[in-house]
């Protein structure tokens, strides 16, 4: 049991809960103070890493929902540290960046409360060993980083991103969350460690590709997936350093992590390779080819980002070691550079007003350290030696070039998009700071160091991983890559590998790469004129699709929620009668009903068809009064019916209410319109019809339940105990009021009830308005 | 066998009574005939068949009982009749055209309902009549 | 003494109700007719005197109007024309109080062919209606000397 | 003493004590923290005393089973009783600034007792037309709550809401009828042993569809559920919560009662209607709640649609669908209490209770917005709030069951939850304050009895979330007795039989 | 002749006279001569009760008949009321 | 007998129910009335019909046995009870209904229902109370 | 209303109602009957009172108000249910006096629960028609 990563994620949650205190109480230096909880559990991470190294794990677990297979069991092996330490590392800067970037701001510190919320459930999530904590861990990611996206809410377009980003990316993961309880029901255990090692007999079941597609639509949406991409750009709508943090370094990794970790199930079956490569390539291209175009520093380098997720997602499909190896070099060296770079142009725009690259330019000398960090990061992700981002290409070169039968397409594919990277690096590493001084909203000055430091030192970092790769990269790669294949890899990195064919596409990327910077201006006037495009894109259809769903909801619940009390009692009605004839219909042979009817005799008939005649006569009148008599007659001849069948204390009670509905009705009719036809003669059918199904119902009952043998009653009890054991001999009397006395004390509280609710109802009339009550007339 | 003789002649006799009202309400012109006639005669018919039950049961409880019923629709139904019949009037509800004298017309006071013997002609003593024939059915 | 009275019959009627004069329903009856009366007649108190000959005869006489009027009615329902001579007649009357107007008023609508329709405030005059009024006058002294003088008599 | 009685007896005692002090307001508001506390400790002991799986009974009038009446209260009952009380104590204390003098002097405490009353009843008897008697306590007093104040939109809602409820009711007595025709008895656990011996399962269905349709309206499941939406948002916040935290599901309560203990004999039939109502009413509910703007309506809508996923677990019919439908029903009124409660402070701090006519609470009430939130978040069934083990609970019971349509939708639907949920969010919260606001009013929200019940239902929701594993084992055992009816039967009839 | 056949004869008027007044009752015209068509209904079920106390030899049957006497002329009362307070 | 009962039982709640897909309110409430005298009847009929039983027990007995069955009685004298309080609430309500809000037609009544966007230009007035 | 007649036969029509709701109530236990029906018929009495009168009057003749006796009767009934329980037994366990008293016969808690049924029932119905017919 290891009790510092559960002690790294408590802490990381208090201190978002104490957040906005702190910030309150240190104004000025509550970021940089609270960065040092990250930073602290950053090195205390970091000392593991020769322990991961060799093999070793931490494991931590506690007692949760068992029974629904929740249990909190962290683990850390080499993937999850890698990530651990981007996140931390990573985390702590933004902090310290973004007390300084949003210096003054109201809401600094719920921006720092939010920050650390995610970056605990981040770190969750990558040291989560049950399947069901990570997707805990998980969906607390999706909820902070809405809060975070929307943290300028007052803006409808932040609002319109945060609600973009959550649906999308909460859709996704509540399919995760079916795939990922299939996946544990399949094999008996949620524990990711167990399950990866039960890859066949996981793979045996026929819900094993339903529950790998169901998690594979919780990380490409996460991870920004072409057709899901679409969110991360209008994500982009948060502050920059969020967009650094989440949407570069860290949250959309999510998805490359979840693929990544649960490859040793996945990886070797023909859909996954399939499924995973292909969705990574397409999201490549489509990030490649979206970030062309765009002038906003910050959409250029999602875009980018886009594309690279992609290639990640690609490399992880294709799944050999070799491109394992790729992958984790890849994800960690774009960690350095593009989280570098978003906090450049947050800082590029803090000072001069703007992120219009178009209108930058010469800013090297009114921000040189910005401009340092920014070529040094540009370095990186052009892929230019020594930086760590060269080695990096280089590496995946090498796995594209040897990924049979498809290394044509794939390596076409990669060259495009690393020329693509040049380009952009250039755009936003150079242009901006070299030429002539453009004309900025805001005359810029020198960054702050706050806001200068943290870019420096990541992009420094990818240039000193270049430098000494063996050092700083290949020990996290193998030890990362080593947890995805789970097998022992050894990982040489370095900056020269000789005069070979990575070395030439290399070349190449960098001469098409120049091209395109330099023709850049024609090429992105070109494709502005094809934006139109996008109307048939995914974004779109996202839009369409929620103004239809709330087109939909408006039309349905209007259709059925329409206020017609009619409409509402003939469902009622109809579904009844469907429910109980389909039940009917389903187990018995047509109607068993009686033949012997029973005598009958003809003041019985008389009154029957006296109380039927009634019953008719109340549907066409026009009279209040005349129905109320009416059903005065219904009620009499009741009233003889039971008496003639042997309840004459039944008679009794409804000769007596009858009496005093009469009375009640009298009161309260005087003050009632008259009654009018409103309703039109087919419309009145079509009632009737509907009501006369469920009355045939009735009958039917009636004579299908009558029909049937009599079974032993309780009755007989009371019959035969009324008098010698209740003292009575009214037997109904003795059930009233003994035997079934309970019924009567909640029957008397309904009276008592409406009594008082009567009382209150007329007493008591807030909205009272005055009505000119028509005098009645109708009789 | 008298006995039941004599419930069965009662009985059909408060029968016939009632069944005369019957055919009276149907039959009568308007509506104060109608209530001279019938409910009165029904009444007297409810209490013969009861009286034969008295005779058919002829048990002191029964009949004390039976007895009881009929005094109390003595003391009822009068009540109930002059009710409806003044409110009938107040209504406007029209005598038969055959009528030949109505003392009433004109001595009500429509402010207070009072009934005022020495009533002058006066607007403050119209009731307004009723129109025959209401839409019960439509 | 007019409560007394009320109270002993009220007793009467809870021992005819529960068809046993024995002792203890008689004082029971007693007991709950106190009890109701002062509930709801308090306050109110008049003479009282038995008149046992007068209301066997004017039953009697009532008795032989009802059978004669239910006769008659049958005889007009039945025919074909009824032949009917409707009329509202006022009757004036001068009876001594409230209770013998009551009584005279139930008698003569509980009498089939006539209503009696409304009592004038003065109470001075009763408003009948009868099925056969072809002669008002006549049905007025018909009214006077039959049911009112009886009524009258009742309560002197 | 009967501990089993208790629950039933406390709300009748103090329904007469608030009627003796009609004309003390201020007394009468004591007596409701008396009252509803005493309930809630009387529920408390009960879930002792059954915790263990044992079936508590008690014979009315000392009449034996099946002849007189039998209140029981195995583990499920003891568990709505529990949540009634909190529910209770916490609405008390919610009224006593929630409810104006003019409703406490018109008898609002005698019908917060009554309404208690008549679902501690339903939740206890174990006779089919005690029940209907309890129902229609509840309902008679819930037809007052809703109208009592006597506002237009309160009439005109009461309106369809009795229309509607009476409906039920009597399709409800029509069924008991029959059913009392057909088995010859009206004691639940007698009723289980001899509807199996009736030689006509068809007919046995067809009443169980009739319960089906009565206890469907009253619970509001598609396509019964019109009254509620059309009425559940007028009435003062205390009582809607109140409303939505037991009267539907009382509903919910009677289908898990007599679809685990009567009409078991063509379950491939019944449940499998009660799972596509159940999916059906997930669906419109979340739809309904999408087209609303305002809070109360919009909560309204999502009664239904959650009520959905109780009949998701019920229709899944095992051990583990009934357990997460228990385990929901503790969640569900809880976040939906809090999030009334919430929305009524929203009301009162901002004047208004339509979207588009408030705005900027993220701004100026950071501690409104956690108050939201959370219930929010828990509705929407987000980890690590008791929605989500709920939705859990629900998700791996239907994969077990192999019934993958309803977890498909059930998932959907927590989707589009979370889609309303942050409308309001979004409208009341983010957004600017709007031109057309009505005045504010910051201090009048933040009373202690305001805030604290609304503060309370929210932990709640949090604890079920952490305490997951004991409350779903709890919720799990009352499955385990609803799953085996022979225990209740043996409970109630004793040697009888 | 059996004696039963006469308490059926006078079952039957009694009958005849419902038909009648239910007739009665339709045809109104006014609201006065619909509650007394269902005065008379009132008077003939007290007969019924009294017919079918004799014919089912039922003495319990007759204690439902105080209750009509002694309650239903307060609906004919209310009817009145309500007709007065109208005009 | 039993036949003819459940003709008019059919009868009964048809008429209840069509009654209560009326406009009126007052119709709509009579039609309950008249669905709960047909749900008695309908309790009563499938509860057996003996002739002219009533579960009296003699003077000097101390059972009864051939009788009509109590039980079914009793409920329905529950019942009856219950609906008259509710018939009188519901009635009292239909009133101040139409005192209120000036219409007894179901057809006007549907504010409470539908949904904002089909209302006439958004924003409601103010809600009263709380 | 203006009517003498009414209010005449209402002084001796009230009474003669109410002496009737007690046997009603009394009887039945054994003949037809109860409290129900008994509270309805003295519910009669004041409702004719009521109507041949004025409702203030007939408030005046009842002396408590009507809401008083739905609570009492509620009390009565509870209480003769909390009898049995609390001797030890269940909730509304019959007791019963061992010898009968005359005229009302054997005496015992179901008959105290129907005079509790009694009371609710006349307070309700004329809390009811009282306040309608004062508006
Ligand atoms: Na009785
Ligand atoms: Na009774």
């Amino acid at each position: 049991m290891d009790i510092v990563l559960p002690t790294a994620i408590l802490l990381l949650l208090i201190l978002s809960g104490f957040a906005p205190f702190i910030q309150q109480a240190q104004p000025h230096r509550a970021g940089l103070l609270m960065a040092v909880l990250p930073a602290g559990l950053f090195l205390t991470l970091l000392g593991r890493l020769s322990a991961v190294l060799a093999g070793q794990v931490f494991t931590y677990q506690l007692a949760w929902a068992e029974a629904l297979g929740v249990r909190f069991s962290l683990y850390l092996d080499g993937l999850g540290l890698l990530f651990s330490l981007l996140i931390l590392g990573i985390g702590a800067l933004v902090l310290i960046y973004g007390g300084s970037y949003l210096h003054g701001h109201h809401q600094l510190g719920r921006f720092y409360a939010f920050i650390l919320l995610f970056m605990a459930a981040m770190l969750g999530v990558v040291v989560s060993n049950n399947a069901l904590t990570l997707f805990v861990f998980w969906e607390l990611t999706s909820i902070s980083s809405f809060l975070l996206i929307g943290f300028d809410h007052e803006k409808e377009g932040s609002r319109f991103a945060a609600l973009q980003a959550l649906l999308v990316t909460g859709g996704g993961g509540l399919a995760m969350l079916a795939g990922l309880v299939l996946l544990g029901q399949i094999g008996g255990t949620y524990e990711i460690s167990q399950l990866n090692q039960m890859a066949d007999i996981l793979r045996a079941s026929p819900l094993f590709l339903p529950a790998f597609l169901l998690i594979l639509a919780g990380a490409l949406t996460k991870s920004a997936q072409y057709p899901f991409h679409f969110w991360l750009p209008g994500a982009m709508a948060a502050p920059t350093p969020v967009s650094a943090y989440l949407h570069s370094a860290t949250m959309v990794k999510a998805g490359v992590y979840l693929l990544a970790r649960l490859s040793p199930i996945f990886s070797a079956t023909p859909e996954w390779q399939t499924l995973v490569t292909g969705f990574g390539l397409a999201t490549f291209l489509a990030g490649a080819l979206l970030a062309i175009g765009q002038v906003d520093l910050k959409k250029l380098l999602a875009y980018t980002t886009v594309a690279s997720l992609g290639t990640m997602v690609m490399l992880l499909g294709w799944g050999s070691d070799l491109a394992i190896k790729a992958a984790m070099l890849y994800l960690f060296s774009h960690a350095l550079y593009k989280g570098a770079l978003f906090l450049v142009a947050g800082a590029v725009d803090h000072e001069t007003g703007t992120r219009d690259v178009s209108k930058l330019s010469g800013l090297r000398r009114a921000m040189p350290r910005t401009a340092l960090a920014a070529g040094l990061a540009a370095l990186s992700m052009a892929g230019l030696p020594p930086a760590l981002g060269f080695i990096a290409k280089e590496v995946m070169y090498e796995t594209t070039l040897a990924a049979q039968p498809v290394s044509g397409w794939l390596t076409a594919g990669a060259l495009i998009g690393n020329a693509l990277l040049v380009a952009v690096s250039g755009l936003v590493g150079l242009k901006p700071f070299f030429g002539a001084a453009g004309q900025t909203p805001r005359h810029p000055h020198p960054a702050p160091l706050s806001l200068d430091l943290p870019p420096l030192l990541l992009a420094g970092l990818g240039l000193l991983g270049g430098l000494l790769p063996m050092t700083l990269a290949a020990p996290l790669v193998q030890a990362s890559a080593q947890a995805v294949l789970i097998q022992p890899l050894k990982v040489k990195l370095a900056l020269w590998h000789g005069l070979n064919p990575m070395l030439a596409l290399s070349t190449l990327t960098l001469a098409l790469g120049i091209g395109l910077y330099v023709g850049w201006q024609p090429v992105w006037g070109f494709t502005a004129r094809l934006r139109w495009l996008g109307r048939f894109g995914p974004a779109h259809a996202y839009q369409v699709g929620l103004e239809n769903l709330r087109r939909f909801a408006a039309w349905l619940t209007y259709r059925l929620q329409n206020g017609y009390l009619r409409f509402y009692l003939m469902t009622i009605i109809l579904t009844t009668v469907a429910l109980a004839g389909l039940a009917y219909l389903r187990s018995t042979n047509g109607l068993i009903l009686r033949n012997d009817w029973g005598a009958i005799n003809f003041y019985e008939v008389v009154l029957g068809v006296l109380i039927i005649l009634a019953a008719l006569t109340i549907t066409r009148t026009r009279s209040r009064l005349a129905t109320i008599a009416i059903m005065g007659i219904v009620g009499y001849g009741l009233a003889l019916i039971y008496l003639l069948y042997g309840a004459p204390d039944l008679a009794m009670i409804q000769f007596a209410i009858e009496t005093l509905t009469v009375i009640l009705f009298v009161l309260v009719v005087y003050r009632l319109p008259k009654f009018t036809r409103l309703t039109s003669p087919p419309a009145r059918l079509a009632d009737f019809l509907v009501a006369m199904t469920g009355g045939l119902l009735m009958t039917l009952l009636t004579l299908i339940v009558t029909a049937r043998p009599v079974v032993p009653h309780i009755s007989e009890y009371f019959l035969q105990n009324a008098l010698p054991l209740a003292n009575g001999r009214n037997v109904v009397n003795v059930i009233l009021v003994d035997f079934r006395g309970f019924d009567t004390l909640g029957e008397i509280t309904v009276l008592a009830l409406a009594g008082i609710g009567v009382y209150a109802l007329i007493r008591l009339t807030i909205g009272r308005r005055q009505v000119i009550i028509p005098p009645a007339e109708e009789e | 066998m008298l006995r039941e003789w004599i419930v069965a002649i009662v009985m059909i006799l408060g029968a016939a009574f009632m069944l005369i009202a019957s055919i009276g309400l149907l039959r009568m012109p308007d509506l104060f005939s109608r209530m001279s006639a019938t409910s009165k005669a029904a009444t007297l018919g409810a209490g013969l068949v009861m009286l034969a039950a008295a005779l058919y049961f002829s048990e002191s409880g029964i009949t004390l009982r039976v007895l009881a019923i009929i005094v109390f629709l003595l003391l009822t139904v009068p009540v109930a009749a002059h009710m409806i019949g003044r409110a009938a009037y107040f209504d406007g509800v029209p005598l038969w055209k055959g009528t030949l004298i109505d003392d009433l017309r004109g001595h009500y006071r429509t402010s207070d309902h009072q009934l005022v013997r020495d009533a002058a002609e006066s607007p403050e003593f119209a009731i307004p009549e009723g129109e025959e024939g209401d839409d019960f059915f439509n | 003494m007019t409560i007394f009275l009320l109270n002993v019959l009220l007793a009467l009627a809870w021992s005819a109700l529960s068809a046993q004069f024995d002792p203890p329903n008689l004082i029971f009856g007693f007991l709950l007719g106190y009890l109701v009366l002062w509930l709801t007649v308090r306050g109110e108190n008049r003479s009282y005197f038995t008149r046992v000959p007068r209301v066997l005869s004017f039953m009697a006489f009532f008795l032989k109007e009802l059978v004669k009027a239910n006769l008659n009615l049958a005889i007009t329902v039945l025919r074909r024309d009824m032949n009917l001579k409707p009329g509202v007649v006022a009757v004036p009357i001068d009876l001594p109080n409230d209770a013998a107007i009551t009584l005279l008023v139930n008698l003569v609508t509980l009498t089939p062919g006539t209503l009696a329709l409304d009592v004038s405030s003065d109470r001075m005059m009763v408003y009948i209606h009868t099925l056969n009024a072809s002669d008002p006058q006549e049905f007025r002294r018909y009214m006077q000397e039959g049911f009112v003088r009886r009524v009258k008599e009742l309560f002197q | 003493m009967q501990t089993v009685l208790l629950p039933l007896l406390i709300p009748l005692v103090f329904i007469v004590l608030t009627l003796f002090a009609w004309n003390a307001p201020r007394l009468q508001r004591m007596l409701s923290l008396f009252g509803s506390s005493a309930l809630l400790l009387a529920a408390l002991s009960l879930l002792a005393q059954v915790q263990t799986g044992e079936i508590a009974v008690t014979q009315i009038g000392n009449w034996p089973a099946p002849y007189g009446i039998t209140l029981v209260a195995d583990l499920f009952s003891a568990i709505m009783l529990t949540i009634t009380g909190v529910v209770a104590v916490l609405v008390a204390i919610y009224s006593l600034e929630g409810i104006d003098e003019n409703r406490v002097a018109h008898g609002f405490y005698p019908l917060f007792f009554a309404l208690l009353m008549g679902v501690c009843g339903a939740f206890l008897t174990g006779d089919i037309f005690n029940l209907y008697v309890w129902f229609e306590v509840m309902l008679m007093a819930s037809f007052v709550l809703m109208a009592l104040g006597g506002e237009r939109a309160q009439l005109e809602g009461a309106i369809k809401y009795v229309i509607l409820n009476l409906t039920s009711s009597a399709l409800f007595l029509s069924a008991t009828g029959i059913l009392y025709s057909v088995a010859g008895t009206l004691n639940m656990a007698d009723l289980s042993i001899r509807l199996p011996e009736v030689n006509s399962p068809g007919l046995v269905t067809t009443i169980a569809m009739l319960y089906l349709v009565a206890f469907g309206i009253k619970a509001a499941i598609f396509p019964l559920f019109f009254w509620l939406p059309a009425s559940y948002h007028t009435p003062p916040v205390a009582v809607t919560a109140l409303f939505s935290g037991l009267l539907t599901k009382v509903g919910v309560y009677s289908l898990v009662r007599v679809f685990t203990l009567l009409f078991l004999t063509d379950v491939a039939f019944t449940h499998t209607v009660l799972l596509v109502l159940g999916g059906f009413t997930m669906v419109v509910g979340v739809l309904g709640a999408a087209a609303q703007y305002d809070m109360r309506r919009l909560l309204s809508f999502h009664i239904v649609s959650q009520i959905g996923y109780l009949l998701m677990g019920l229709g899944l019919y095992s051990r583990a669908g009934l357990a997460s439908t228990i385990f929901f029903m503790a969640h569900v009124i809880a976040a939906k209490a809090a999030l009334f409660l919430v929305a009524g402070i929203i009301r009162r701090v901002s004047g208004s209770f339509d979207l588009r006519r408030v705005g900027g609470l993220y701004r100026d009430q950071p501690w409104l917005a956690i108050l939201f939130l959370i219930p929010a978040l828990s509705l929407a069934g987000l980890p690590p709030l008791s929605g989500f083990f709920g939705k859990l609970a629900l998700v791996r019971a239907g994969l077990a069951q192999g019934q993958y349509a309803i977890v498909a939708v059930s998932l959907a639907v927590s989707l589009l939850t979370l889609f309303s949920m942050t409308k309001i969010w979004m409208e009341a919260f983010w957004k600017p304050i709007p031109e057309k606001a009505p005045s504010q009013n910051r201090e009048a929200g933040y009373k202690f009895s305001l805030v604290f019940p609304a503060l309370a239902m929210g932990l709640i929701s949090v604890v079920l979330g952490v305490l997951a594993q004991p409350v779903y084992g709890l919720a799990d055992q009352a499955a385990g007795v609803l799953m085996q009816p022979a225990l209740y039967a043996a409970a109630v009839l004793g040697g009888l039989r | 002749m059996n004696i039963e056949v006469l308490y059926f004869l006078a079952l039957a008027m009694i009958s005849l006279g419902l038909v009648l007044a239910f007739i009665r009752l339709v045809r109104g015209p006014s609201l006065p001569d619909r509650v007394v068509a269902i005065d008379l209904v009132v008077a003939l079920a007290i007969g019924i009760i009294a017919s079918y106390a004799i014919l089912f030899d039922q003495p319990a049957f007759l204690d439902v008949a105080i209750i009509i006497a002694l309650i239903s002329f307060l609906g004919t009362i209310a009817f009145a009321y309500y007709i007065e307070r109208r005009v | 007998m039993t036949l003819l009962l459940a003709i008019v039982i059919g009868v009964l709640f048809t008429v209840g129910l069509y009654m209560m897909m009326r406009r009126s309110l007052t119709k709509v409430l009579i039609g309950l009335m008249l669905l709960g005298q047909a749900i008695n009847l309908l309790i009563f009929t499938t509860g057996r019909l003996q002739r002219a039983k009533p579960p009296l027990i003699p003077l000097g007995a101390e059972q009864i046995s051939q009788s009509a069955d109590p039980l079914p009685q009793a409920l329905i004298l529950t019942a009856i009870v219950i609906s008259f309080g509710v018939t009188a609430f519901a009635l009292v309500l239909a009133r101040q209904t139409y005192t209120v809000l000036g219409t007894n037609d179901m057809n006007e009544l549907r504010d409470t229902d539908i949904i904002p966007k089909y209302h006439p230009e958004s924003v409601p007035e103010e809600e009263e109370g709380l | 209303m203006g009517s003498i007649i009414l209010h005449l036969a209402a002084r001796y029509l009230m009474p003669l109602l109410l002496v009737f709701s007690v046997f009603l109530l009394i009887r039945g236990h054994n003949e037809i009957g109860g409290g129900f029906v008994g509270g309805l018929v003295a519910a009669a009495a004041f409702i004719l009172y009521a109507i041949a009168n004025n409702v203030q009057e007939a408030r005046r003749i009842l002396r408590v108000h009507p809401r008083a006796l739905i609570a009492s009767g509620l009390l009565v009934a509870l209480s003769s249910g909390l009898v049995g329980w609390l001797t030890g037994k269940p909730f509304m366990t019959g007791l019963w006096l061992k010898d009968p008293l005359p005229v009302i016969g054997k005496i015992g808690t179901p008959l105290m629960f129907d005079v509790g049924v009694y009371l609710v029932v006349v307070g309700v119905t004329l809390l009811i028609i009282f306040t309608l017919a004062e508006e």
